[in-house]
């Protein structure tokens, strides 16, 4: 699968937060899903503890609680495509970019700093 | 043995009111008397009696209720939380000249001072925090 | 013996610091929701100090997928097991 | 310049809501423009109309009603974290059955779009979190 | 003045936040002011970032936000004078016993443990 | 230029890692609330990489009794001069 990862549009969502434990990921993937909705160039930056949202074999909560990944597969139906991973946070946690729900470009420090330029609005969740 | 939990997270903005429920289930399956959840910080909002999830996700305040329904299990909540938050019973919003109210029983306001009997009244209080 | 839980990451909240300075010898950490990435092999040496009394929440390491990622050293609990852990402890102490 | 802020903090808990007021007291009186304050996470508590804090503290929601009154600033509230966590209007509270309600002008539910519409219509877009 | 310190008690109350940004530090000083008005006798351990709250010179935050100076002085009132900071918080701020507004015991490991273990309930804010 | 927000300190949240992993060479950095424990001399360490371009809001230091403290090397400036830097940016991002 081709990835297409322009550093450049109209909203950069930056995901720091991991699955489940809070409300975090979840509103930030809704911010992210409503803007390309209406018709904005949307890209993701899964950060520091955000990379967990892109595990594998991910479940329900507690309770059914129903965490990320089922919205994850709807990026694509959203045509949401510029997806980045940073690099350090993928060895903090041992994980591999094939390892991943979602394929994502790998972001080290120069392009973590030109994604947040080339996008006019940033938003951290 | 007599338990009792503390709770301190907004639902659906932290985990902790699915893990106190979770846990809650699993104590009074093995045996063990669940006296109250005293809600504190952001747990108060858990009282909101208005609270509308999507159909598809727990709904933490009816779990609450049917705690209290199954198993008599006390629902405190800590009144100067709740007040400065705009949780109030029917008293309290008369009593501050309010038209309404947002929390009603089984939840019942109580003191801080129920949270320090509970904490030696019970054998084990457990935390569940944001 | 005192049972200590746990529910942040140790790759982003120093909470495990304050939970580790407060531990006696024989009290146990249980590692719960966010808290369980800290029983990741690529996280666990946080809590050398503390091997053999190192416990993770099973449920909140599955609902993450992190379950096959959990190193060995730590001993794996789910919910029943963590009420268990709470009998027999004295008291519990809870760290966010 | 005109501004929006971006609140995601639940009152007295966290510093969001005051940093966030006095962030925009001091910005109108620089002579920018506040169009509007986005409710969002627990920001949305923000809204809620009974709260009732102690005398010997600032009163948050008459300071957003206030800051309305004064600069015309909306205040915008994001419908879907509103409604699970026991904020509804009157509107809301009548299309789910409940009665009463615990949201009420100058706060409007309203949706995400909004925020995105902001975010890409001001100059400035500012987020106080918790 | 001296400062009495039993590791034993009723309530130990564990402050872990600052004051300001969070109401952490107010809640758990209520906890511990209403057990020590219902008779209990009360320990407090400022450990971490919590140790701030014993500075000196604190005032009102923004709109006049209270922060919990003031009711710092009211502990005496309560008797509540088992206070204890922890050693390594002090150092990691560069703060001195002596320039805290409060007379604390300095806490290292060991006593930290002892107090937990003392008290019959620990909470945790 | 953008001016990045921090309202953590680094004694307790990692979240200052992200937002400097995440600055240009000509960014600026403010901290807020709890954020402003990072500009003590004991703690600027942390944010050493960008030296001259650190700020601290004065009033969230007095609050807390901390100007005094706050390390010579730290722009101090009031609310007023943040509504200024968020003007001579092209935008905002905060962490958290």
């Amino acid at each position: 699968m081709a990835i297409s990862s322009p550093s450049t549009g109209d909203l950069l969502v930056i995901l720091r937060h991991p699955p489940h434990g809070s409300s975090w990921l979840r509103e930030g993937l809704d911010a992210a899903l409503v803007a390309a909705a209406f018709g904005q160039s949307v890209s993701l930056l899964f950060q520091g503890d955000g990379v967990l949202a892109l595990a594998k074999g991910q479940q329900t909560g507690p309770l059914g609680q129903k965490g990320t990944a089922a919205t994850l597969d709807m990026l694509s139906m959203y045509d949401i495509d510029s997806l980045h991973v940073e690099e350090t946070a993928l060895e903090r946690f041992g994980l591999e970019a094939k390892q991943l729900q979602l394929p994502a470009r790998i972001a080290d420090g120069d392009s973590i700093s030109h994604l947040l330029a080339g996008h006019r609005l940033v938003l951290t969740f | 043995m007599r338990y009792a939990l503390l709770v301190e997270g907004a639902p659906y903005s932290s985990q902790a009111s699915h893990s106190a429920l979770r846990f809650a289930t699993t104590l009074v399956a093995r045996g063990h008397q669940l006296v109250s959840v005293f809600f504190y910080h952001d747990g108060v909002y858990n009282a909101a009696r208005l609270a509308a999830p999507p159909q598809d996700e727990p709904h933490l305040y009816d779990a609450w209720r049917s705690l209290h329904a199954e198993h008599g299990t006390e629902l405190q909540v800590c009144i100067a939380a709740a007040l400065r938050r705009g949780l109030l019973d029917e008293r309290e919003a008369e009593r501050h000249g309010k038209s309404g109210h947002s929390v009603e029983p089984p939840f019942e306001l109580t003191g801080l001072g129920q949270l320090i009997d509970l904490g030696q009244g019970v054998d084990r209080l457990v935390t569940f925090a944001p | 013996m005192i049972l200590h839980i746990l529910n942040r990451p140790p790759s982003s909240s120093l909470a495990y610091r304050d939970a580790l300075a407060a531990m006696a010898g024989n009290d146990r950490l249980l590692l719960i929701e966010d808290g369980v990435m800290g029983a990741l092999t690529s996280q666990v040496r946080h809590f050398q100090e503390i091997e053999g009394r190192l416990f993770a929440l099973r449920e909140d390491l599955s609902a993450r997928g992190l379950e096959g990622q959990c190193d060995a050293s730590v001993l794996v609990v789910d919910v029943d097991g963590f009420v268990s852990l709470t009998e027999e402890a004295d008291k519990t102490v809870s760290w966010f």
